[in-house]
């Protein structure tokens, strides 16, 4: 947004170092990354500063002059080697704490649906409201989003949350925020995709609970991702397998299958979470369920991103005793409503 | 066959440049002085092509909304400017110019193993360059250096194949002369010359070139690959077939994170030779700083997943590539301290390499500093694809690489060309070089953390400040880069003659007249002495290091004046 | 290090090791096997005919250590560039996405 | 080390070239040289080799149809075909270094004879599929591939996108492979020609050997290509 000024520089003119901190890693990440610069300055300072004394104390005098060779001292080789290392290791450690909890989205985080494409984002949220380019969610709610890409290769990033990750076509990646500050805050295309990359902006706009529940109720909430996801199912024909409502027949049942641990036929076993139902889908044969004949054709090619999403949204919403995608207001149960925002999430049934 | 003891070397007035005239005798040369100096020719040439790029980049940079060039012509300009850069211009630069002209002179051999390849691999370069070249003018490409899939097959309408075919080509080149180099060093030392009397410059030419031969093919058939899907409209990095887009990152950066080390270890050898030599002491802690190269190389290969931490690769691989990102920086550590230790108690010259020298280690702990920001996983992701990369590998590159390279340029200027370079023009813009860059490329750490994306051709407004400032002093570099193309030019003409040994080194590649006789020995020398050992003064003239007086009216030392 | 000449025995013998092995690689590609146990007999087969060739054919048995070295590094680099690839595609469903 | 040993017989042998010591510090250079660059071809083809794991990994029952199809006899008789060439290129050098003239020039006869033979079948086995709709690129004005799957008994689930992506792996290994032979074929004339000219003695046939372990390496590579792309779908049934 061109005319409102981003708070991101305002806010932070104490220190125009470091940009708007307005999710709940912004702070863990800057801590971190203080700590590196602190240890970056030391030896920064500490080789130059030993550069140019030497430099200057030991001038060449004359022409002619042999210092006496040092051979070296292993003492200080390891020193100098262990010391760096131990400091390595630590930030090493510190990142790879604070990585895990970037990419390991809560239980009970609400769920919005990401596609990128050519040169735009589109967004839907679970229950039906459709943005492009702008992500309207409130505080103090743990986001996850659902991503995939259309095309090519795109990056969803948020400077003000610390937040960063590919979005791919051919599957999905997630990533979840928890925003601490209203405002509006800048979101970039940070994987190059082609010539209008530096256009595929946008921007997060974070609202006070109250006037994100006077948001959702103010725009147009279509169709609810599980709902249309329904009428795929029936249309490709998943029900002659599946049963109309997912209760299972020559296919396994779906209704709880979510989140469920399923006993593949080779003998493994594997969360079903969105990739897998996805693959379950496109590429039946891969992992093929116990007890079942391989006699699931595949979509590959019949359905695009959106409608697999639909898809696997209604599969998500096919939690025991729930008829989902039904009605176009009550939102997928499987995951907490996000409306009215002002009431605490609905614990989720699912068994992850 | 050998004689007992080492030789003075007689006067010569025939040398590898007045040995034969004309461009045949150039073209068809099999001698590796000469071959380094084609190389030497046509990589300026990239470079200064590159540095074109460089500047529209800056150009357009200077305000939010890109108003210079349209969003596509940008794309090609940072495409351009990274591919000419990294595969036209700094992968080649230190090994195939000073490398081939030093590699035999410092082992006391008449030429590496197999010239008739070392000159096949000069060929082998150009062709890659022209094709590449030929892309560029033919409408350009706008994949970015790193080609990523699905755009670089399926989306990108720009000549992707042609200068994929380049990079394919110019790769063999690298190939071949690692793989000369490697054989080389292995059967062609002199009498004498152990491992451990080898200069440190050659044990970072060892370590490039196992990278070279071990890490290039990979590249090779990658862009191999990437051609055939480009043409058959489907293959294995493509998901509209069920392949996978993140293939080809793991394939690229298998070679393209240790290519980052092809391009900084020969570099680290230049200022090895530099620190050393300049301070008159023996490189503190030999043994370190040579396995440290092997290290370096080894380890180099362990951790390309750096580079898609963001990239959907599992998170579980993400801290396995972060780890080893760290153990890669402990060997660069030995290194750093090691120089700053080898100063001590030395007899420090100021002569322009050696400016150039200390340059290289502040700038290179900086941004290898910076690569710890980028290896350490929650910050990366933040920083990921930011300017903050783009100023990381800039201050190790051009910082780095490149300072070195111009460093080891004016260091050996004497014994290339026969001619003395400008010493003060030479200092002052060494220092016009410093201040430039570090006004370019440190706003772009700032810039970066702040947010703003690299490979942008219009960014928010907030940014601009900082990349006016770096839009400056990229000028400022530009023109300190500018003085030293015109006056080592200049020099070849008008310098002062050179003495065979001008800095009195014990270098062997500084026991035979300047410029060398084309068999760069009159006798094969025997080697009786360690790496870096500096002889009383007396006793070195007593052995005629001093080398060929008859061509030089002024013999007395160059340096500490 | 004056070479060694290998005797023609010694080939034949290798000769024949092969095309033994080529029948047992097929033979064995039609039983079906439990698991990817027919993947692994397979590749056992063909790494044993492969380490012929280098050893005998190709002379490494009597050849310098610096030869071996060299060797040994090309497999190293390659078991690299599978180990850490597969480090990623093998842990990818390890946590749910 | 080079430096150490100093033959004086062989000093002004014709065949050293001026910057090398002797013949035995020219041998070494270039036996160590072919490794290294065999050790490149190693990484070369171990891009492919990846990729083509990861997939059979990931399409198992795509793999195995798609592979059922390829020519098992052929196949078979082109590996029997390289082991033979394998073979004589060893007598060849073998012959070499003693010295027995004839036999190195008729081994390396045999040896590119069997080498064109290998090249031969297999542009029969790439008509065939030519022929059978089995060159990828679906995508392509003329579309090359279509094959009638319905002939092919397709266990469910497979898509026809991934028998066309193990077909595009197929005739990228076996494309690069066949090239190397080309290659491998041209030198052999080479070596064959300088070889009736009489260059090669016991003291000097490094040229020889060194084609030779070329060869062998691209004989290496077919004994892994073989089960990997021929084998691999037997068990599960097919033709
Ligand atoms: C010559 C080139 C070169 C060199 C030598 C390096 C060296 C290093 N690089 Fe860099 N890098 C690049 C060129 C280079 N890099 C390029 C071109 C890119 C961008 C590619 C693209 O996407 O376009 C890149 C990107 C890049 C990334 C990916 C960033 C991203 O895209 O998200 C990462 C991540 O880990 C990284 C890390 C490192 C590390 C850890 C080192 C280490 O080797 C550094 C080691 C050195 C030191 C650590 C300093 C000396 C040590 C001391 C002074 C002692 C103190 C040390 C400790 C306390 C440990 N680099
Ligand atoms: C060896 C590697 C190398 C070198 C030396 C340089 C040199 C420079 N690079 Fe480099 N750069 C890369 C490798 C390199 N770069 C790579 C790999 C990328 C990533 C590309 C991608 O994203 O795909 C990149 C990207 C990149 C960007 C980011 C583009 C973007 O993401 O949108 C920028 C922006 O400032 C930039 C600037 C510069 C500048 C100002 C120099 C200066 O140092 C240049 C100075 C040189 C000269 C000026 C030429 C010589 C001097 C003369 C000819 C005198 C006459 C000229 C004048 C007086 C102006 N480069
Ligand atoms: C011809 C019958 C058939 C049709 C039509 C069918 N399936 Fe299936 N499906 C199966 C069978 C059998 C399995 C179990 C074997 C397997 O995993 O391949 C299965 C497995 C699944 C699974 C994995 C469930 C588990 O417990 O592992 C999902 C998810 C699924 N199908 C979704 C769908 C969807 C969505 C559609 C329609 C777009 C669909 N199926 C159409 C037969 C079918
Ligand atoms: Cu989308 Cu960049
Ligand atoms: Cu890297």
């Amino acid at each position: 947004m061109p005319e409102v000024k981003p708070k991101a520089m305002l806010q932070s003119q104490w220190i125009p170092f470091i940009p708007e901190s307005a999710s709940t890693f912004s702070d863990k990440v800057d801590a971190l990354y203080f700590y590196l610069t602190g240890v970056t300055v030391f030896f920064t300072l500490l080789i130059s500063g030993a550069l140019i004394y030497f430099v200057l104390k030991y001038k060449r005098r004359s022409p002619f002059e042999i210092p006496r060779p040092i051979a070296g001292s292993i003492k200080l080789e390891t020193l100098w080697s262990v010391i760096p290392f131990l400091i390595a290791i630590s930030i090493f450690a510190w990142g790879a704490d604070i990585y895990f909890e970037q990419y390991r989205p809560p239980q009970n985080a609400v769920e919005v649906y990401v596609v990128g494409k050519q040169w735009m984002w589109k967004i839907q949220h679970t229950t039906g409201q459709r943005e492009i380019n702008e992500l309207h969610v409130p505080v103090g709610r743990k986001i996850k989003l659902i991503m995939t890409s259309e095309d090519v290769i795109h990056n969803f990033f948020v400077p003000a949350f610390r937040m960063k990750a590919d979005v791919l076509p051919g599957r999905y990646t997630t990533q979840w925020f928890e925003a601490t500050k209203p405002g509006r805050y800048h979101l970039f295309c940070a994987e190059y995709c082609g010539m209008n990359h530096s256009g595929m902006i946008g921007s997060v706009v974070v609202l006070e609970p109250t006037d994100f529940d006077s948001w959702l109720s103010g725009t147009a909430g279509e169709q609810t991702p599980a709902a249309a996801g329904r009428q795929h199912y029936e249309s490709l024909g998943c029900a002659s397998c599946h049963g109309a409502e997912g209760e299972g027949g020559r296919g396994p049942a779906l209704v709880g299958l979510f989140g469920r641990e399923v006993l593949l036929a080779s003998g493994q076993r594997v969360t079903a979470d969105e990739g897998y139902i996805r693959e379950s889908i496109l590429n039946p044969t891969a992992k093929v369920s116990a007890g079942f004949q391989p006699i699931m054709p595949t979509f590959f090619g019949q359905v695009n991103e959106e409608q697999l999403m639909q898809i696997v949204a209604f599969i998500k919403s096919l939690q025991i005793g729930t008829t989902a995608g039904t009605t176009t207001e009550t939102p997928a149960a499987a995951t907490p409503s996000p409306a009215p925002a002002t009431q605490t999430p609905v614990q989720e049934t699912g068994t992850r | 066959m050998h004689p007992e003891s080492f030789q003075p070397p007689t006067p010569t007035r025939v040398n590898y440049l007045n040995a034969e005239y004309g461009l045949k005798s150039w073209l068809l040369t099999k001698d590796h002085k000469r071959i380094g100096m084609l190389y030497l020719g046509s990589i300026s040439f990239f470079f200064l092509l590159g540095g074109i790029y460089a500047m529209l980049i800056r150009l357009e940079l200077l305000t939010p909304q890109g108003d210079l060039m349209t969003s596509t012509t940008y794309n090609k300009v940072f495409t351009q400017h990274g591919i000419i850069m990294i595969f036209f211009f700094l992968i080649p630069s230190i090994p195939a110019t000073l490398g081939n002209f030093l590699v035999p002179l410092m082992i006391g051999a008449k030429d590496l193993a197999f010239p008739r390849i070392n000159l096949l691999s000069w060929y082998i370069f150009m062709a890659g360059g022209l094709i590449t070249i030929y892309a560029l003018l033919a409408g350009g490409v706008d994949t970015g250096w790193t080609f990523y899939t699905p755009f670089s097959t399926t989306f990108s309408n720009s000549y992707v194949v042609a200068t994929g075919l380049g990079i394919f080509i110019n790769g063999f080149s690298s190939i071949l002369t690692g793989l000369n180099f490697i054989v080389t060093i292995h059967t062609m030392r002199a009498p004498g010359m152990t491992w451990f009397r080898l200069p440190l410059f050659i044990w970072s030419h060892y370590a490039t070139s196992l990278i070279m031969i071990l890490g290039t093919p990979v590249i090779a058939i990658t862009v191999l690959l990437l051609a055939f899907e480009r043409v058959s409209g489907i293959g294995i990095f493509d998901p509209a077939v069920g392949g996978d887009p993140v293939l080809f990152q793991h394939l690229f950066w298998f070679y393209s994170h240790p290519a980052v080390y092809i391009m900084i270890l020969p570099g680290m050898g230049v200022v090895s030779e530099l620190i050393a030599n300049f301070s008159r002491k023996n490189i503190f802690g030999y043994t370190f700083v040579a396995f440290s190269s092997l290290a370096i190389a080894v380890f180099g290969f362990l951790v390309w997943g750096h580079h898609m931490f963001v990239s959907g690769q599992s998170l579980y691989a993400g801290m396995i590539f972060s780890f080893l990102s760290f153990a890669v920086a402990i060997p660069s550590a030995i290194k750093v301290f090691n120089w700053t230790a080898t100063l001590y108690k030395g007899s420090i010259s100021y002569d322009t390499p050696m400016l150039y020298a200390l340059g290289f280690i502040g700038l290179f702990t900086i941004g290898g500093m910076t690569g710890l920001f980028l290896a350490t996983l929650a910050v990366d992701v933040h920083v990921h694809d930011t300017y903050f990369v783009v100023a990381h590998f800039h201050y190790i590159m051009v910082g780095g690489a490149l300072l070195a390279y111009l460093g080891g340029l004016h260091y050996w200027w004497p014994k290339i060309s026969g001619r003395m370079y400008p010493e003060g023009w030479g200092r002052f813009s060494a220092l016009v070089i410093f201040v430039g860059f570090h006004l370019t490329f440190f706003p772009q750490f700032i810039a970066g953390y702040l947010g703003m994306p690299r490979r942008y051709h219009a960014y928010p407004p907030e940014f601009q400040v900082f990349n006016v400032l770096s839009s400056a002093g990229a000028s400022i570099l530009g023109v300190g880069l500018l003085i030293p193309v015109i006056y080592l030019v200049w020099s070849m003409r008008y310098g002062k003659f050179a003495v065979g040994n001008p800095w009195h080194l014990p270098g062997l590649e500084w026991r035979t007249s300047s410029p060398p006789p084309t068999e760069n020995f009159v006798e094969t020398p025997v080697v009786t002495w360690e790496a870096y050992e500096f002889a009383p003064l007396e006793e070195m003239e007593v052995v005629g290091v001093l080398g060929d007086r008859s061509q030089d009216e002024s013999a007395t030392p160059i340096s500490g004046d | 290090m004056s070479e060694h000449i290998v005797p023609v025995r010694v080939y034949v013998v290798i000769f024949f090791a092969l095309m033994v092995g080529t029948v047992i690689t097929v033979v064995a590609a039609y039983q079906d096997f439990p698991g990817a146990l027919n993947v692994v007999i397979a590749m056992a087969i063909a790494v044993a005919k492969a380490t012929l060739v280098v050893l005998y054919f190709m002379h490494v048995r009597y050849s310098a250590p610096l030869v071996w070295v060299i060797v040994a590094s090309g497999l190293f680099w390659l078991a690299i560039l599978f180990a850490l690839t597969f480090s990623d595609y093998m842990s990818r469903h390890w946590l749910p996405i | 080390m080079a430096e150490t040993h100093t033959a004086e017989h062989d000093t002004h042998h014709a065949a050293l070239a001026h910057h090398f010591e002797n013949l035995e510090q020219q041998r070494e250079a270039g036996t160590l040289a072919m490794w290294i660059f065999l050790v490149t071809e190693i990484m070369f083809f171990g891009g492919l080799f990846l990729a083509y794991t990861l997939y059979r990994s990931t399409y198992p029952a795509a793999f195995a149809a798609a592979s059922n199809h390829l020519d098992l006899t052929l196949g078979a008789v082109n590996t029997v075909i390289l082991i033979c060439s394998s073979f004589t290129m060893a007598m060849a050098v073998y012959c070499t270094q003693v010295g027995k003239r004839r036999g190195m020039i008729i081994s390396l006869v045999l040896t590119i004879i069997l080498g064109l033979g290998f090249l031969g079948i297999k542009a029969v086995e790439y008509h065939e599929k030519y022929v059978d709709k089995l060159i990828p690129g679906h995508l392509l004005p003329w579309n090359p591939f279509g094959p009638d799957l319905e002939k092919w008994d397709l266990p469910a689930g497979v898509s026809e996108r991934q028998i066309e992506l193990f077909y595009w792996i197929y005739f990228a290994l076996t494309g690069l492979h066949a090239l190397h032979m080309i290659i491998g074929a041209g030198v052999l004339l080479v070596i064959l020609y300088l070889g009736i000219k009489g260059r090669f003695s016991p003291e000097y046939h490094n040229p020889v050997e060194v084609t030779g372990l070329y060869w062998h390496f691209v004989d290496i590579v077919w004994i892994f290509l073989f089960p990997l792309l021929y084998l691999l779908g037997r068990h599960v049934g097919g033709h």
